[in-house]
């Protein structure tokens, strides 16, 4: 019954897009998230680690996380994440403010 | 020449009526009164196994009392009735099926009581006829599903059986109009009995009996939304739908359906429709209920008209005082009329945008589920290309000049076309995918026995979905083919939307099918709640200048 | 004594088990008297003495019935309840405002409370600034070196033990096999409220006492100091800790009472201890950065 | 994250917890303290299966408005109700502990420190009060702040402000009607018993729970201004919540003593007084006692905007 955490790396060989500072962004409300951002030096992978109340998607975080790295060039980076049930719309719109407030810093 | 002339009477239905009418003579009185206690002695006296009866209701105003009295009489006088009727969203009207007063059903939306229906039907208590439209429906009422009894609302009448349905006239007319006119009866029940009407809307020679209700009839709030609830999602959306489809289509003449999508593009009309500069070119017509969230909007002057297939609680003060927007009669109030607004929805509309729980591959959507016979009610007859229509408007013509084949299917004749836009996040309440291989309206025929599946809007009138992932614009596919490949491209991370092949999509965005919000240049971290024009209900309120007054449960002050 | 199973809804009766034989004049506090017999006949406050010594009493009675405010019944506070307690502890200050420490009259809570008046007419003028009252009343006098002392005998429930209970400087219980009840609602109603498995709350409640109900678990978060195994055994337990507390209070020690020494306990016994650390953490954040927010 | 300056013009009530702590003290004055960098999350949701947040649903600190350390506490409504468990419990608790021992250290260095420079709490409340889910935690925690909040009489003003979706019930409903003084928008909403117990209790005749028009009069701002059970009714904006709290700041704690509606045997007298108004009164609805209070118009007055309203508003005389 407990939590079911996610973890799993998505490599990307050439980041176009690095982290400075690390930081935190949303509210575990009903269908959100929270995520914690920081910069992780692993030959340009990114990290997740999802805490999620519900399973049985894990190939659809997966797929979500691959394309956000797609987009988005980012690399050697680690994300963890509170979920409650956020839907793929919502977590790809939350990584993408993430990574503009990423950018803006 | 062989002429065969039939002998036979030509006034049995009103001599039908006219028997029924002397039985239930002891119960009405002066003004066709009848004293609340004796309304189930009146259906008794009136109505006949097998007749055809409506009972008014639609998804707002019921005729509840009347539905409750029904349930009463004695089954072994009256049964096996064929219900003719907009909906049935009470529990009464199921509780009819299940007491063997009624045996068949024709209808055009189910509501809360769509579980029974599919129920009933499996079980054979309730033999379904058809779920129409409800065009469809009243055109059935004036031809082949002529009630011969009809239970229906008004909020008052006067002491000679003149009845005001005011705000929500809603199907009153067209009802009355059927019945009465093929020698019906029609038995209203009413709030209050008045000496002198506001204004008449059905004169009373074509009423029979009026009974004072004990307690007003019941109207739900149903096209309310609190601004509190839109979310981020939404409002991206929202921002797609503005700017990559009313912005460059123009459209003028549109009706939107319910959902928060709605009201998320309502609420930016002020905001960020202005910002984009489109007042004055998009949204100056609109066939709707009068949705609070329309206030800003209309206060801002976005609007010319609105006509409205029924009213909305709390709107009527606003309604009434902004006569150059709202259909409003003599005596200063809205008139609404589903009939009238469903014929412009379905003839003079440029578009319908509205949202769904499931869509195929195909792009034929429904909000069936499995076990729940709901229908559509005014949703096919808006989201369709209407073939009749012939009438010409800019947003109409661009949409049907886009398809790139159409001298090869329709020759050089030019040819206009219905936006229909469906509007939706790829991934619904507890993470159910919205686009589908098969919709779940298949397995729904199958458990209810239905002929058809029950789609809301088929695929090929569809012109437009919008998704988190881009804008679909089907409009633009010559063929199945690259409809399917297009919907697979705004489809995200569903089953459909991993069919979609990178390189497909790719091309699909440069020949401008798919435009994702990046294409549309739209900065999704824009997308929040600052870009909505009210924030909550009492914005709602302050933007009409305090004539808006919203039912208690949407109150936060 | 020994045929009795509980004294859930007897806290009247409970009162003569504690205190000093024919001790109790009710309704009198110092120079304060309650004359008026409907005046929050739900609260038992009065005057007594154990082992010769005055002290406040303040108990519920479950068979009272509040005429003015039908929701207010069964040992429930309501809005007069609450402030008649908070009147019964100020006149209690009050009357020993100039006695040295060792003389400041203790304060005994008999708790057997289900809940504040749950009604319209509260909501209206402010319940909870009923129960708030009394409970800053308490703890002034706690503050000011009054012992308090709270012994459940029956149920202390949610909010009305946070009011009658929680702010005392050290709480006795008597235990669960006396019908006592501790809880903020029972596990299953949490079951049903949060969508949790009865069987699976159960289970994690004899691991953590955070889920749990009852005296024993709130013994091991360190809410409840000590369990009274015995009817016969309440006025000696309470004597006891009056004496520690005054013992405590004399030394300086006012940390190691009243809610903040059930914090500490509950380190010590091992029930809550993430507090501990959170604390500690932000203790230290802020060590590092308070010159900035001291104006120079 | 909000810009600061964008902050202040934010509706109070859209504003999520960190915003609000952020937006009420001076742009970038604060430090926050077990935040979700620290991932202390409740170590009892987890295990039941229930989704955690790294700083458990409120946001603890210190800021600054012009030269008064400001200790802020701000909880989160949409995460789990905005619900005190024990990690939530403790970071309000010794927040205000971290006030008083500021304070004291303060005195005990300089005895004339100017009021201006002595540190202040803010708690903006969105909550139902004890979480469920780690109930005795919870509750102890309740009991722990009250503590602390008559620890700092006389020594730390703590300003209760009230205007977020969930409001401030159950527990932390006495616990604001504690504090020096409070602060409300008209969407605030501050009580003890939640609608839905009232109408279990009662009877739906008496308190339909689905009439939000009702709730709201019942608990609502309005309400409380007239009762004279909130001290301040300002608007919905961060700005003004701010300016209120900055008005308070530079007082003497003498003058906090008068805002208080318990907290000592004078002020039990007059709320006993408005008990036996209550008897008299009988009331069907709040409105009933707007108009003892001399509104004319009471449904007309709940209707009006903010500004008619602080204009024609009678507050009950206590």
């Amino acid at each position: 019954m407990a939590l079911n955490q996610l973890n799993f790396s998505i490599e990307n060989a050439s980041p176009t897009v690095a982290l400075g500072e690390a930081f935190h962004l949303g509210v575990v409300g009903s269908g959100d998230l929270e995520m914690i951002i920081e910069s992780k030096e692993q030959g340009g992978a990114v990290s997740f680690q999802i805490l999620s109340p519900v399973t049985g998607f894990d190939d659809l975080w997966k797929r979500v996380a691959d394309a956000f790295v797609r987009e988005s060039g980012l690399g050697n980076a680690h994300i963890e994440i509170n979920d409650n049930n956020a839907t793929p719309a919502v977590v790809m719109l939350r990584l993408r403010q993430a990574l503009a407030e990423a950018t803006a810093r | 020449m062989l002429q065969t002339k039939v002998n036979r009477s030509w006034e049995n239905a009103k001599q039908d009526t006219a028997q029924r009418m002397e039985a239930a003579s002891r119960f009405i009185g002066n003004g066709k009164q009848v004293k609340h206690e004796d309304t189930v002695a009146l259906l008794e006296a009136v109505i006949r196994p097998y007749d055809i009866v409506n009972i008014e209701g639609n998804n707002q105003k019921q005729a509840d009392f009347l539905a409750e009295c029904l349930n009463k009489v004695d089954r072994g006088k009256i049964h096996d009735l064929h219900m003719v009727q907009s909906a049935v969203p009470l529990k009464a009207h199921l509780d009819l099926f299940e007491n063997g007063i009624a045996k068949k059903l024709d209808f055009a939306f189910g509501g809360p009581q769509a579980g029974r229906v599919a129920e009933f039907i499996r079980d054979g208590k309730l033999e379904l006829g058809a779920i129409h439209t409800y065009l469809e429906l009243f055109g059935r009422y004036f031809l082949d599903l002529t009630p011969k009894v009809s239970l229906i609302c008004a909020y008052k009448a006067d002491r000679k059986g003149n009845l005001y349905t005011g705000f929500n006239t809603e199907d009153t007319p067209t009802i009355v109009e059927a019945t009465k006119f093929r020698q019906g009866i029609v038995i209203a029940q009413v709030n209050e009995i008045v000496d002198e009407l506001p204004r008449v809307d059905i004169p009373a020679d074509w009423i029979d009996a009026v009974i004072e209700s004990p307690r007003p009839f019941f109207l739900e709030p149903l096209f309310t939304r609190d601004p509190a609830l839109v979310t981020d999602t939404q409002i991206l959306l929202g921002m797609m739908c503005l700017k990559g489809i009313y912005g460059p289509y123009g459209v003028k003449r549109l009706n939107h359906g319910i959902g928060f999508l709605s009201t998320a593009i309502e609420l930016m009309l002020p905001t960020y429709g202005e910002e984009l500069g489109l007042k004055g070119k998009i949204c100056t017509h609109m066939i709707l209920n009068p949705h609070p969230t329309m206030i800003p909007a209309i206060e801002s002057g976005w609007v010319e008209t609105i006509h409205c297939f029924g009213g909305e609680l709390g709107m009527d003060e606003y309604v009434a005082s902004r006569p150059d927007i709202f259909f409003t009669g003599p005596d200063g109030t809205l008139r609404s009329n589903r009939a009238f607004a469903q014929t412009a929805g379905h003839y003079a509309l440029d578009m319908f945008i509205g949202g769904t729980l499931q869509i195929d591959k195909y792009g034929n959507s429904s909000t069936a589920t499995a076990n729940r016979v709901a229908g559509f009610g005014g949703a096919p007859n808006m989201g369709c290309d209407a073939k009749g229509r012939r009438h010409v408007t800019e947003s109409w013509l661009k949409c049907g000049q886009e398809l790139p084949n159409r001298e090869a299917i329709q020759g050089d004749m030019p040819r206009g076309r219905r936006l229909v836009v469906q509007g939706v996040e790829t991934f619904g309440e507890g993470r159910a995918p919205v686009f589908v291989d098969k919709l779940d309206a298949w397995k729904l025929a199958e458990n209810a026995n239905l002929d058809l599946p029950p789609v809301m809007i088929y695929g090929d009138d569809l012109t437009h979905i919008v998704t988190e992932e881009g804008i679909a614009y089907l409009s633009r596919c010559p063929d199945l083919e690259s409809r399917m490949a297009a919907i697979r491209g705004v489809a995200g991370y569903t089953e459909i939307g991993l069919q979609a092949k990178p390189e497909e999509t790719k091309r699909l965005r440069e020949a401008g099918i798919i435009m994702t919000p990046e294409d549309l240049g739209i900065d999704r971290s824009r997308a929040n709640r600052s870009l909505l024009a009210a924030k909550n209900m009492q914005d709602l309120v302050t933007w009409s200048g305090g004539l808006y007054n919203p039912p208690a449960r949407f109150r936060n002050w | 004594m020994e045929d009795i199973e509980t004294l859930v809804g007897r806290g009247r009766e409970a009162i003569d088990f504690i205190v000093d034989a024919d001790s109790f004049e009710e309704n009198t506090v110092g120079a304060l008297t309650f004359d008026d017999p409907e005046f929050g006949p739900g609260a038992v406050c009065g005057t007594a003495t154990l082992n010769g010594a005055t002290v406040t009493v303040i108990a519920n009675d479950a068979m009272a019935m509040n005429e003015k405010f039908p929701v207010v019944y069964g040992g429930i506070i309501g809005m007069e309840e609450g402030y008649k307690m908070a009147k019964s502890v100020y006149a209690s200050i009050t009357a020993d405002a100039d006695k040295d420490l060792a003389d400041k009259r203790a304060i005994v809570l008999v708790v057997d409370t289900p809940g504040n008046g749950p009604g319209k007419v509260e909501e209206i003028f402010g319940m909870n600034k009923s129960t708030g009252a009394y409970q800053l009343a308490l703890a002034e006098a706690r503050l000011k070196g009054h012992p308090i002392v709270a012994m459940v005998i029956g149920r202390a429930i949610s909010g009305a033990f946070l009011c009658h209970g929680l702010q005392a400087d050290h709480i006795l219980s008597l235990d669960a096999n006396f019908g006592t009840m501790i809880h903020v609602m029972p596990l299953t109603s949490i079951s049903r409220i949060i969508r949790k498995d009865l069987e699976t709350l159960q289970a994690l409640s004899t691991g953590n006492p955070v889920f749990a109900a009852g005296p024993r678990f709130f013994y091991e978060l360190g809410g409840v100091q000590e369990l009274v195994t015995e009817i016969s055994g309440m006025r000696d337990c309470i004597t006891k800790h009056i004496a520690e507390i005054r013992t405590a209070k004399a030394e300086g020690r006012e940390d190691d009472l009243g809610p903040w020494g059930r914090g500490k306990l509950g380190k010590e016994r091992g029930g809550r201890v993430v507090r501990d650390e959170v604390m500690a953490l932000m203790n230290e954040q802020f060590a590092a950065v308070a010159d900035q927010y001291t104006a120079s | 994250m909000t810009k600061w300056t964008d902050l202040q013009s934010a509706s109070f009530l859209e504003s999520n917890a960190r915003d609000r702590a952020l937006g009420l003290v001076d742009e970038g004055s604060f430090t926050e303290f077990c935040g979700p960098m620290d991932r202390r999350p409740s170590p009892h949701l987890g295990v039941l299966g229930d989704a955690v947040e790294y700083d458990d649903g409120v946001v603890t600190g210190v800021g600054r408005i012009g030269e008064t350390p400001v200790f802020v506490i701000s909880q989160e409504g949409r995460f789990i109700g905005g619900a005190v468990g024990e990690v939530h419990g403790a970071k309000i608790v010794n927040t205000v502990r971290l006030a008083i021992e500021m304070l004291d250290a303060m005195v005990a260095k300089n005895p004339d420190t100017p009021e201006a420079h002595k540190p202040i709490v803010v708690f903006s409340f969105e909550t139902g009060g004890v979480r469920l889910h780690e109930a005795n935690a919870g509750l102890l925690a309740h009991a722990e702040f009250m503590d602390q909040v008559q620890k700092a009489r006389g020594k730390v003003p703590v300003i209760a402000v009230i205007g977020s979706k969930v409001g401030c019930f159950g527990g932390m409903g006495f616990v604001a009607a504690a504090m020096d003084a409070i602060v409300m928008s008209e969407f605030g909403r501050l009580g003890l018993t939640g609608p839905e117990v009232i109408e279990q209790e009662m009877g739906r005749e008496e308190f339909d729970s689905s009439d939000r028009g009702l709730v709201f009069r019942t608990t609502g701002a309005k309400h409380k201004y007239i009762m004279g059970d909130c001290n301040f009714l300002v608007k919905d904006s961060v700005a003004a919540f701010r300016a209120q709290i900055a008005d308070l700041a530079v007082l003497p704690i003498a003058d906090f003593e008068a805002m208080r509606r318990i907290g000592s045997e004078a002020a039990v007298d007059k709320q006993l007084a408005l008990v036996a108004l209550a008897v008299e009164l009988q009331p069907k609805d709040s409105l009933d006692v707007w108009a003892h209070a001399g509104n004319e118009a009471p449904a007309e007055l709940n209707d009006a905007p903010y500004e008619e309203f602080i204009a024609k508003a009678q507050r009950l005389a206590v």
